[in-house]
């Protein structure tokens, strides 16, 4: 791929700019369906990239004490490193940048963000920041340990550490998530928990610790992480359903490429909506559990599912090799 | 005005944040306030939400006369607020204590601890007048609004009853 | 992590009203906890000492935004007492629908509020919308969604049209069937169950040691209620029971508000059925005797009580509330200490306080029975021991 | 539980002070400062009440009348009454009975002025910090001076 079409691909269209839009629109239909599901009218089309405007327009306040370089900078590496996850996320056919390793790299730069919100918490001297940000790094770590080892499954079934490799081989027999249902089950409950959302937003309790790590947030910064939450949702729901729900390939080749680039992008546009509707289904179905019910929950039937199901895909791949 | 002054204009506009700061009321004017978000009224199609930090918020509600172990709290949750911000002092206790004015342990008004941009008359004020309220306050801000991110003194809209001059917050 | 104290409130998105919690908290657990009301005082009880029988109304209707009608009932029930008047029966009638379309509004406030806090946003929006029903009933009836203003010495301001009475008949069925989801949606619902049950465990003996009153106190199988103990309006001829539960924690009291949701509708629709004919209200005399009366009326939260002293004049010469939530106070200080942070909002919102009628008080860091101080290193053990009694149990 | 008669209770309470019936389910009992500590340990554990319902206090001009009312199964309302002098208003604390006594008290105390002897944390509770010490609202005699500061913000600091 010649460095001018590279430069498009990663700045233009499957790259940042749509990679925003596309977070914008999430959100949105993330609010009107949730809105919807309580009877409610639900905020306008434009609404998401209002509040992001509005937020930059806002006056910064770093409270006395506070190491502003740090604490202005924080969101910025968050948001840096979730985009660049992005690329790796197969959109139209696979991602020309994919190496062997690719989804490793994925879910390191996905973890970021929950580290950056402990730092920000812990920074911003402040009872309830300081509180949220512990509790975000008690549930990474109930949570982290069965996502990968549920997202290894379809890695080591295709026999690659690549996304766009695994997606080629779901192209040519079943998707993952009829191969491996709890897999599938798991790594959407694992991204719930990613994302902090109702059930697992434990460390933004609104009602008890008023808004946990972002408290001290005002202005540009709050932007620019309210920006990173969002475009972690659209790579994290991307990624499953280049993993489980077969990406944007199409099973039979297309004749004219371009007519299949087309149907493959509007397939991951469908498959991150399908995803998107069943987390806001389970935001609005559940109330938040307390964090030692999350922490029995999660080590006592996530993590054991999940070693479940690689024992099960590494035994299918035992006996199928000839 | 420029296109980015217009962009942020429209922005603020378009998603005002306010916060419920309830200051010695008889929370008759805060089951209302929060009745706006429910099903019948729901502000959020305005792009309105409820942020429980002040850091967050744009607008501050402040429902009742201010108590006077209240005066303080009120002052400080009204200093944490980033520019630019409004003050919303709603019901008849907002605007001059309503039914307890010149009780021993009720500060008069809400103005004579913090600058108030708008009154929402009643007791209390039905959601859909707190909602025609809030419009009114974003379209009296548009004429006033400071550039983005530059945070005016002396800009209020509506003078204070007690024109006291609003030293900025201190950082 | 190091004993860190968390000031919660007096602004804090978990409580609608200004309530000031110091928590020394152990890592999650709560081991001590300092408590300081009264942002709301306005000093109502001056105020009204100076104001005339038809003054002191309006006042007394805005000690509490959720339970107005409770306070204004009461003392006027108070008065008529000391001057000696009987209130038409259709009067009486109409004050008993009022009150109790407020317990069943404020009912469904609670439940909202309670799924509100522990972020289970879908019911808290799904029992507002059903409120709005109850309130444009009381809108209808009495022309106010809150602080209706129907009470007057002597009998009432407004009186029932058919009309009225049948749009308000009409709209009972549908809200009986919400209800009936709401229950069952209370009592299966996982991540409900997972936050309320053996949250704030009250049991009987300590309920009635700490004088915990109304729904608090019903939880725990604790059956008071003045509108059996010491009968009122025109509760004595409504077929209608005391709803009690022996949960004693925030489940159990969830289980006894909903039960009252339906006794409620159960009262209004007797009433509104056979609403007796006659006056609504009767000429009152200017002042009142040289009398003293402790009037006692079951507010949505509890007992409320109104002592009202009179001297001979159109004025009160004292008028002393004391009302549920502060009673409620020793028994949400005492059964916190132990329990996990998270679970303040749960406990504190299972009292449904209503810190505008309760402009009181208090500190605690006290055992159930005797009230003694105690000092640190004790604290720590009781608040430790308190968990693992909890968790053996 | 059968309400209580009239004969029961002045037979718990004899030697204490006079009991009259004001209305049906009301009992009144009047009695000394001095003995409202034992007329309270009767009332629980003879006449089984259990649930404080209020403790009213009241300035009536020349002393201050506080009244202990007092209820259990036997849905009666025992109400015990005190009066205190102007000049020393003084009483030792029942929290240590009925434990929610000591949320009253403490308000009593801030409000009227009346001191609890022996109540375990006798702060101030109600009124604003910067409120000054030794005033009364709720006192008949009590005016607010202007000259003082009463809490809220302070004029020059805004």
């Amino acid at each position: 791929m010649d460095p001018a079409l590279l430069l498009l691909y990663m700045l233009v269209f499957p790259g940042f700019l749509f990679l925003l839009g596309y977070a914008f629109f999430l959100q949105f239909v993330d609010r009107k369906v949730s809105a919807r599901m309580q009877a409610r009218v639900g905020p306008p089309l434009l609404q998401p990239f209002a509040d992001f405007v509005k937020l930059l327009g806002k006056e910064v306040i770093t409270p006395r004490g506070v190491d502003g370089k740090t604490f202005g900078a924080a969101p910025l590496l968050a948001l840096a490193a979730v985009m660049t996850a992005f690329l790796y996320v197969p959109v139209i056919g696979g991602s020309p940048l994919a190496f062997e390793g690719d989804l490793i790299l994925v879910l390191y730069l996905l973890t970021l963000p929950t580290i950056v919100l402990f730092l920000v918490g812990w920074l911003s001297r402040n009872v309830f920041a300081a509180l949220g940000g512990v509790r975000a790094v008690t549930q990474l770590f109930i949570y982290e340990v069965p996502f990968y080892l549920v997202l290894l499954g379809p890695a080591l079934a295709a026999g690659s550490w690549s996304v766009s490799s695994i997606v080629e081989w779901e192209a040519s027999n079943l998707w993952f998530a009829a191969l491996q249902p709890l897999g599938f089950v798991i790594a959407l409950i694992g991204l719930q928990a990613k994302l902090e959302r109702t059930p697992f937003d434990i460390p933004e309790a609104e009602t008890e610790i008023v808004a946990g790590p972002w408290t001290e947030l005002t202005g540009r910064r709050l932007a620019l992480m309210r920006l990173t939450m969002d475009v972690s949702l659209v790579v994290g729901s991307a990624l499953i359903a280049a993993l489980f729900l077969g990406g944007p390939l199409l099973p039979w080749p297309v004749e004219p490429a371009w007519f299949g680039a087309a149907i493959g992008f509007l397939l991951f546009l469908a498959k991150t909506l399908g995803i998107l509707l069943v987390l806001s289904t389970i935001k609005m179905a559940m109330g938040r559990i307390r964090i030692d019910q999350l922490n029995a929950f999660g080590w006592k039937y996530l993590a054991s599912a999940a070693m479940i199901q690689v024992l099960a895909v590494l035994l299918l791949k035992g006996w199928s090799i000839p | 005005m420029s296109l980015s002054q217009r962009l942020v204009n429209w922005a603020r506009l378009k998603s005002p944040w306010i916060t419920i700061f309830n200051s010695g009321a008889c929370n008759a004017c805060d089951i209302e306030a929060i009745a706006t978000l429910t099903p019948r009224f729901d502000i959020e199609r305005f792009g309105i939400l409820s942020k429980g930090s002040p850091r967050h918020a744009d607008i501050l509600i402040i429902t009742g006369p201010v108590t006077r172990k209240q005066a303080l709290r009120l002052r400080n949750v009204y200093e944490q607020m980033p520019e630019p911000k409004y003050v919303i002092a709603m019901g008849a206790c907002g605007a001059s204590g309503g039914v307890f004015k010149g009780l021993y342990h009720v500060v008069d008004s809400v103005d004579e601890v913090v600058p108030v941009d708008l009154y929402i008359g009643g007791c209390p004020p039905r959601p859909d007048e707190i909602i025609d309220g809030v419009v009114k306050c974003l379209r009296c801000s548009r004429r006033t609004s400071p550039a983005a991110g530059r945070s005016g003194g002396g800009r209020r809209s509506v003078p204070p009853r007690r024109p006291s001059q609003r030293r900025r917050p201190q950082r | 992590m190091a004993e860190v104290v968390v000031p919660i409130g007096p602004q804090h998105p978990a409580l609608k009203e200004p309530v000031n919690f110091k928590v020394v908290a152990d890592g999650e657990v709560i081991v001590r906890l300092e408590l300081d009301v009264s942002y709301n005082h306005r000093g109502i009880e001056k105020a009204a000492e100076a104001r005339d029988f038809v003054r002191v109304v309006p006042l007394l209707e805005r000690v509490c935004g959720i339970c107005s009608h409770s306070h204004t009932t009461v003392f006027v029930k108070g008065i008529e007492e000391a001057m000696k008047v009987d209130v038409p029966p259709r009067a009486q009638a109409i004050r008993t629908i009022v009150a109790e379309l407020e317990r069943m509004h404020s009912h469904l406030l609670w439940l909202g509020v309670a799924a509100h806090e522990i972020g289970f946003n879908t019911l808290f929006m799904w029992t507002w919308r059903d409120r709005e029903a109850v309130q444009d009933m009381l809108e209808e009836i009495t022309g106010n969604r809150v602080n209706y203003g129907i009470n007057e010495v002597g009998g009432v301001r407004r009186d029932l049209k058919p009309a009225v009475i049948n749009a308000a008949l009409a709209r009972l069925p549908l809200l009986e069937q919400r209800i009936a989801t709401y229950a069952d949606m209370a009592s299966r619902e996982r991540t409900m169950l997972m936050r309320f049950q053996g949250v704030g465990k009250l049991t009987k003996q300590q309920a009635l040691d700490l004088g915990a009153v109304g729904p608090t106190a019903r939880a725990s199988g604790v059956d008071y209620d003045v509108r059996n103990d010491d009968p009122y309006l025109s509760y004595p001829d409504v077929p209608w029971k005391v709803v009690t539960d022996d949960h004693g924690d925030v489940f159990g009291r969830t289980l006894v508000r909903v039960g009252e949701l339906r006794e409620g509708l159960g009262i209004v629709r007797h009433c509104l059925e056979n609403l007796p004919g006659g006056p609504i209200t009767t000429k009152a005399p200017r002042a009142a005797p040289r009398a003293e009366v402790l009037s006692r009326y079951e507010a949505p939260r509890g007992e409320l009580v109104h002592f009202i002293r009179t001297n001979n004049t159109d004025k009160v010469e004292r008028l002393d509330i004391r009302t549920p939530t502060l009673a409620n106070w020793t028994s949400v200080a005492v059964s916190l200490v132990g329990q996990n942070l998270a679970d303040i909002p749960v406990i504190v919102a299972a009292i449904d306080p209503c810190l505008s009628c309760t402009s009181r008080i208090t500190v605690v860091d006290r055992e159930a029975r005797r009230t003694r101080t105690m000092d640190w290193e004790e604290l720590r053990a009781h608040g430790i021991r308190f968990y693992r009694e909890k968790e053996g149990s | 539980m059968s309400p209580l008669a009239k004969g029961t209770v002045a037979a718990a309470f004899d030697g204490l002070g006079p009991v009259e019936q004001v209305r049906g389910n009301r009992i009144r009992l009047t009695t000394t400062p001095g003995q409202v500590r034992d007329a309270l340990t009767k009332a629980l554990r003879e006449l089984a009440c259990d649930h404080v319902i209020q403790i009213s206090a009241a300035d009536n001009g020349k002393t201050f009348d506080l009244i202990y009312h007092l209820t259990g199964p036997h849905r009666t309302v025992v109400a015990i009454a005190v009066e205190l002098p102007r000049d020393r208003p003084e009483i030792s604390t029942v929290s240590d009975l009925l434990p929610p006594a000591g949320i009253y008290e403490r308000q009593i105390h801030d409000l009227l002025g009346i001191v609890f002897a022996g109540h375990p944390g006798l702060k101030r509770i109600i009124l604003n910090e910067d409120w000054p010490e030794g005033e009364y609202p709720l006192r008949k005699d009590w005016k607010p001076d202007p000259s003082k500061f009463y809490g809220g913000v302070r004029e020059g600091a805004q």
